[in-house]
């Protein structure tokens, strides 16, 4: 056993477990307590990074280029929701599917027309470029600033929900909404800061994947769909469940996209076995979604008093 | 007034659709336009999976994102034999029915213990995982997809083989598929599943079994499916993974509910208009998509009740039942 | 209202195809990828065929060029869409263009069962090499494997013992890890085939771990247009440079050394590649073409557009042998076969699947003279090479 | 003394920590009127969905016509002939009255993988929901939209369906809720005209209602049955009195 691979690979698990929580967790509490699929989340990962890397490319200041990319898609976050999410809070889940998919092809578009096809690459200042060495690790250390970004975003959530009172609104909301209506709470609002906030969360996931992928149009599309594979595992409404889910599909990816073909080669033969694990390792986390929904529908770590 | 003349304006209109697409091929071949006879026959093949997907989503409330898994089975079940030199039609067609209302049987019986947006979630897994399952099928050309060299052959019955000749079949099982569905929600069976849709609690204490009424149902639009996509592998000469991914189960809604949702031609004139709106926008700019979104936007927050729900607007001056 | 619409765009279609439709000029239909971030090779090949035209004054013997552009969005079905379009619809002399080998293998069948002609400037699918061939398909490019097997000849020369190798999971990278393989004569450790297509896999983190973690010697990758840029800077990110040395096909490019250059990453410069084209090839057709890129779009072309300005080329030859009499098809692939035009890349030949016999080489990535990274040609790898599959062709 | 139809031994059902049944006993017998009554939350929403299989409980048997139906599921208690209405109306809104009652009698007359026939067509199925809107009075109203009519004429359609399905005992949950003064005579009439031919449970909140049709009657506080006996005896019953009429219906 290869012990310094194996903990690479846990780390670059964590690394993406702790960016589909960045996405997950605004997408389960938008769905949890608004009780709206929002299908164009995954836009707010894309456009975060445009952002970023525009004012990178302005100002060649990476922490400079999130600070204004946050800011900018808190604002296109709240936007979305007075405008179009707001009025279709009571309406089927169906309406809301195909709003959000018009509203990705319209976004994906405006892309398109602002930056061009080409994709954006965003610099990073050189001493992210290198690498930390722990004894016979060897490990870039931007990752390892991704993995010490989401975990301090995941610690000041934490904070947010279960210490304030916007968070208490928020646990309310999401296991009991008609409560928090009863209760004289300016709704409206609640649901623009919960929106925007989870915008946010999304565009700083955008913003610290796309110095390693660059940033390009559709990023968010395929992802979403992941997120809302660990929104369902664990347990729509539930932040706690997003963050543990987030960290197990994670860690499930990347662990299978590393042993899953050496595993598979004790069965057939080597060559078969390298094609077919990626497609099976990818495979892997719909047939988790499919077993929980199937024996456990409410998720591994529902919010407390749901439903 | 001929009794069989439609009473309604919808009905005039509908009849009219069903007639210009059987005259359409003589008009596209007087006009040059090979190509779009092309468009419409697969628009006519889009017609019949998404009037499947409307059984279970219009008339039976299950909304599924993962019907395009079944488009990609039944094309599967043609390429797969004619891989291996297989051509025979009907073994094409037994396979796309019996694999595709067997893989239905499975992952519906799991599927159907699920509600709602539970329900939607699980059907795209289990979509995604025939997806990859065809991506990690090597021999059959994996991500790159296979190509057809050859139509499914019906010895003594069947020619597929000319643009018109595969036109005019597909248009007779779209036919088909609307009598059938038209019958199917009408009988026995029928009354059930649209029961279920409004009052399934209800429909228990009555006595129907519900779960296995849907499964039933479930199962059969599979089938029909899977049956578009036989026809679509045969026309389109070749097939891809890509063509189940979730975003064509997506798609499928849409057309479902720009007709307009649990209604018999509401899903036909949806798919028209989806394919040559994308058709059209498409020849206009790069950038139509803009446009597309657009529209469903709108759709969504002015077009209640689809095109069907604005012919119905029609009939409400000229009197009669729509 | 849509009725209407669609009635009229109906009629306009009938009437501008029917007053087209006359002898007095070619029609070249070219698929290429103008969305998603693919577009960066398609707007590529397009800048290059547009100075080719510029090149030709849109003539190609007595006859205009007409040149209509269709975008593959990525997608083999989609391709095939397009390309039925431009058959049909468009009725065009020559299909060429084709990035993708699942696009071109997705598409061929419609080009050819309608009796016109296929130029591929990119794609070289084996099966189209071998088994498939055809006689109305020619390429301006390469076969897949190639340009690998000129790496592994490399690999072998510079004392490469093992290798582990990563390619994206299509119909190319296929081909390419074959190549490779078929020439390399040390081990190969490993081997990574990932996710590719319009939701490509474009973070490697779990393969470059495992690639390390292998002990190979070197590294092989092919990673076309934008992730291969993204690739080089996680390769360097990961801290691999100089651990185990990197060796790219069809990866280190015009497209990819702009971003790396203005990323700041350094270490590309002096890596090795293997390709049948270079921007500083000594002729006249080359010189021109390069220069008058590099002025108009102020980078360097890339393989890609030089293809495709080759593909113009090819055509105009054959259209001019025949003097433009386009119905003799059989006059028409005799001159194309026979390549006699002034390639960028220098004279070819065809072999008898239409697959060129070429030279390949060894590139090295420098800066030129005005501090623009490019690529430099250091040596020949492979003289006159014919691609494995040219006898698996009874043609 | 007539058979009892319906027999629940030591019913015993809890969520959490609430108890909801504790240990209910209860005879139905054949062809009389059973009323339970009780303050809310005493149980008796949840001894209803014990009883048609809606909930499982705890422990605790429910015979039905001399056999175990504990283990039978809705569709399944249903087609043995134990119909039940809903406290909250609970009807296919967008059909009309009659297919409603049409789906009733479809429910219980063998299985419905009929895949072709209009069910326009079944004659006999039609005759047959026309007579069960008869017996409630709403044969004119038949082709009319159910999400249409008045709620009284909603909640008779609820005991129209659960009569077309021809059961051997009714399990009605407050079937004069959110009534008027006029539509509850109106039920009350119609409910009396079935005594003897039906045997029926009746939950229920009015006592004018429940006093003039039941024949026998029990209590239920804090999900116990605290008596059951006949409508005079429990009227003098000290301990119900004190427990329950006494408090709320001085």
């Amino acid at each position: 056993m290869d012990w310094s691979l194996l903990i690479t690979q846990l780390l670059n698990g964590l690394q993406l477990g702790l960016l589909l929580f960045l996405l997950a967790s605004g997408l389960t509490l938008i769905f949890g307590i608004m009780d709206f699929i929002n299908l164009s989340h995954g836009s707010f990962y894309m456009i975060g990074a445009y952002f970023c890397g525009t004012v990178v490319a302005i100002t060649g200041s990476f922490f400079i280029g999130v600070v204004f990319g946050l800011v900018g898609i808190f604002i296109v976050g709240a936007a979305v929701e007075w405008f179009i999410a707001r009025r279709l809070y009571r309406s089927d889940h169906l309406d809301h599917v195909l709003v959000t998919f018009g509203l990705i092809l319209i976004f994906d578009t405006l892309v398109h027309l602002l930056w061009g096809a080409q994709g954006m690459a965003i610099p990073l200042p050189d001493m992210l470029n290198g690498q930390i060495r722990i004894g016979e690790l060897v490990l870039p250390t931007y990752r390892m600033l991704i993995i010490g970004c989401g975990l301090g975003v995941a610690a000041l959530l934490y904070v947010l929900v279960v210490r304030t009172r916007l968070g208490m609104l928020i646990r309310a909301g999401a296991s009991n909404r008609t409560m928090v209506e009863a209760l004289g709470i300016n709704i409206n609002r609640l649901f623009l800061v919960v929106f925007a906030l989870g915008a946010a969360m999304a565009g700083f996931a955008g913003m610290l994947i796309a110095p390693i992928t660059e940033a390009s149009i559709g990023m968010g599309n395929d992802i979403i769909i992941v997120a809302f594979v660990v929104v369902i595992v664990g347990g729509i409404g539930s932040v706690k469940g997003a963050f543990y889910a987030a960290l197990i599909l994670g860690m499930m990816d990347t662990l299978s996209r590393s042993y899953l073909d050496v595993v598979l080669g004790w069965f057939m033969p080597v060559t078969y076995a390298e094609t077919a694990a990626p497609a099976l390792s990818a495979m892997l986390i719909y047939i988790l979604m499919a077993a929980v929904l199937a024996f456990r529908p409410q998720g591994l770590f529902p919010p407390a008093g749901a439903k | 007034m001929k009794a069989w003349l439609p009473q309604t304006w919808s009905g005039r209109i509908y009849a009219l659709l069903l007639l210009s697409l059987a005259l359409a091929p003589f008009v596209l071949d007087w006009m040059k336009q090979p190509f779009y006879l092309d468009l419409l026959t697969r628009a006519l093949i889009f017609a019949i999976a998404v009037i499947s997907l409307n059984l279970i989503l219009g008339y039976g409330g299950m909304v599924s994102l993962g019907h395009a898994a079944y488009i990609g089975i039944g094309a599967y079940c043609v390429g797969i034999p004619s891989y291996y030199d297989y051509y025979n039609g009907w073994l094409h067609l037994a396979l796309a029915l019996g694999v595709g209302g067997g893989f239905a049987l499975i992952t519906g019986a799991i599927s159907l213990r699920t509600k709602g947006v539970y329900f939607i979630m699980i059907t795209m897994a289990f979509s995604q995982m025939a997806f990859f399952l065809f991506v990690s099928m090597e021999e059959y050309g994996a991500d790159d997809g296979l190509v057809i060299y050859s139509r499914s052959e019906f010895p003594q019955w069947i020619s597929l083989d000319s643009a018109f000749g595969l036109y005019y079949w597909i248009f007779a099982v779209l036919l088909l598929a609307l009598f059938f569905i038209h019958r199917l929600v009408h009988a026995h069976f029928g009354r059930v599943i649209v029961g279920s849709k409004f009052n399934e609690e209800r429909m228990m204490a009555l006595g129907f079994n519900t779960y296995r009424y849907r499964l039933a149902c479930y199962v059969l639009s599979a089938m029909l499916c899977s049956v578009a996509g036989m026809l679509l592998g045969n026309f389109a000469g070749f097939i891809s993974p890509d063509m189940m991914s979730w975003a064509r189960s997506g798609e499928l809604i849409f057309m479902v509910i720009i007709g307009g949702v649990g209604t018999l031609f509401g899903p036909l004139i949806g798919t028209m208009v989806f394919v040559l709106l994308e058709e059209i926008l498409s020849a206009i700019t790069v950038y139509w998509h803009l446009i597309f979104g657009i529209m469903l936007v709108a759709l969504v927050l002015y077009g209640k009740g689809g095109i069907h729900g604005w012919l119905s607007l029609l009939d409400r001056g000229g009197g009669g039942r729509g | 209202m849509l009725r209407k619409t669609m009635v009229s765009a109906l009629i306009a279609g009938a009437v501008a195809t029917s007053g087209v439709a006359q002898a007095d000029s070619v029609k070249i239909g070219f698929v290429t990828t103008l969305t998603t971030p693919a577009a960066v090779i398609g707007e590529d090949m397009k800048n290059s065929v547009e100075l080719a035209l510029e090149h030709i004054g849109n003539k190609m013997g007595p006859l205009d060029v007409e040149l209509i552009f269709e975008d593959d969005g990525f997608k083999p079905d989609i391709g095939k869409t397009k390309t039925d379009k431009l058959v049909k619809q468009d009725d065009v002399d020559f299909v060429t263009g084709f990035i993708w080998s699942h696009v071109l293998l997705a598409s061929a069948k419609s080009v050819l069962d309608a009796d016109k002609f296929l130029i591929s400037a990119n794609a070289g699918p084996s099966q189209i090499a071998g088994k498939r061939c055809h006689p109305n398909f020619f390429s301006s490019s390469w076969q897949n494997d190639q340009t690998p097997m000129a790496m592994g000849e490399h690999l072998n020369q510079t004392g490469v013992k093992s290798l582990y190798v990563m390619a994206p999971n299509y119909a190319a990278g296929k081909d390419m890890v074959r190549g490779v393989e078929s020439t390399f004569k040390g081990k190969v450790l490993g081997k990574d085939m990932t996710k590719w297509g319009a939701d490509a896999q474009l973070d490697f983190s779990a393969e470059l771990a495992k690639a390390k973690s292998s002990g190979a010697d070197a590294l092989f990758v092919f990673y076309p247009g934008k992730a291969g840029g993204a690739f080089i800077k996680q390769y360097q990110q990961a801290g691999l440079q100089g651990v185990m040395d990197l060796y790219t096909v069809f990866t280190v490019d015009s497209i990819a050394l702009p971003k790396l250059q203005a990323g700041g990453l350094s270490g590309v410069l002096g890596s090795k590649n293997t390709q049948q084209w270079s921007p500083d090839i000594l002729n006249a057709a080359n010189q021109r073409f390069v220069s008058e890129y590099l002025a108009r779009h102020g980078k360097y072309p890339s393989f890609y557009g030089a293809q495709s300005y080759d593909a113009i080329m090819l055509i105009k030859s054959a259209v001019e042998k025949v003097n433009g009499d386009l119905s003799d098809k059989d006059a028409v692939r005799a001159a194309l076969k026979q390549a006699d035009f002034d390639s960028v890349r220098g004279k070819y030949s065809y072999g008898n699947n239409h697959m060129p016999i070429q030279n390949f080489y060894l590139r090295e990535v420098v800066e030129d003279g005005e501090g623009r990274w490019t690529t430099k040609i250091v040596s020949t790898v492979l003289t006159n090479h014919q691609d494995p599959y040219a006898k698996d062709c009874k043609m | 003394m007539a058979e009892p139809l319906l027999t629940v031994n030591s019913l015993y059902k809890h969520f959490g920590g609430i108890v909801a049944t504790d240990n209910v006993n209860l005879a139905v017998e054949q062809g009389g009127i059973h009323a339970v009554i009780g303050p809310n939350g005493a149980g008796k929403t949840t001894l209803i969905a014990q009883l048609s299989g809606q909930l499982r409980p705890d422990s605790g048997e429910i015979e039905f016509a001399g056999h175990s139906i504990v283990d039978y599921s809705v569709a399944r208690r249903a087609r043995e002939g134990l119909a039940r209405s809903f406290q909250i109306t609970s009807v296919v809104m967008p059909l009309t009255l009659l297919e409603n009652v049409m789906l009733a009698v479809q429910g219980t007359g063998g299985h419905s993988f009929r895949f072709w026939a209009p069910v326009k067509n079944d004659r006999a199925m039609r005759d047959a929901a026309l007579a069960s809107l008869a017996e409630v009075g709403l044969d004119d109203r038949a082709e009319r939209i159910a999400g249409q009519v008045s709620h009284g004429e909603q909640r008779q359609l609820e005991v129209a369906m659960a009569l077309a399905m021809k059961p051997r005992m009714l399990l009605l949950d407050e079937p004069m809720a959110g009534m008027g003064k006029e539509e509850t005579a109106r039920m009350i009439e119609i409910l009396g005209g079935l005594r003897g031919d039906k045997t029926i449970l009746l939950v229920e909140h009015d006592m004018d209602a429940v006093f003039s049709l039941a024949d026998q009657l029990s209590v239920m506080v804090d999900g116990h049955v605290i008596a059951t006996d006949t409508v005079a005896a429990i009227r003098d019953n000290d301990a119900v009195q004190k427990a329950y009429l006494g408090d709320s219906h001085a």
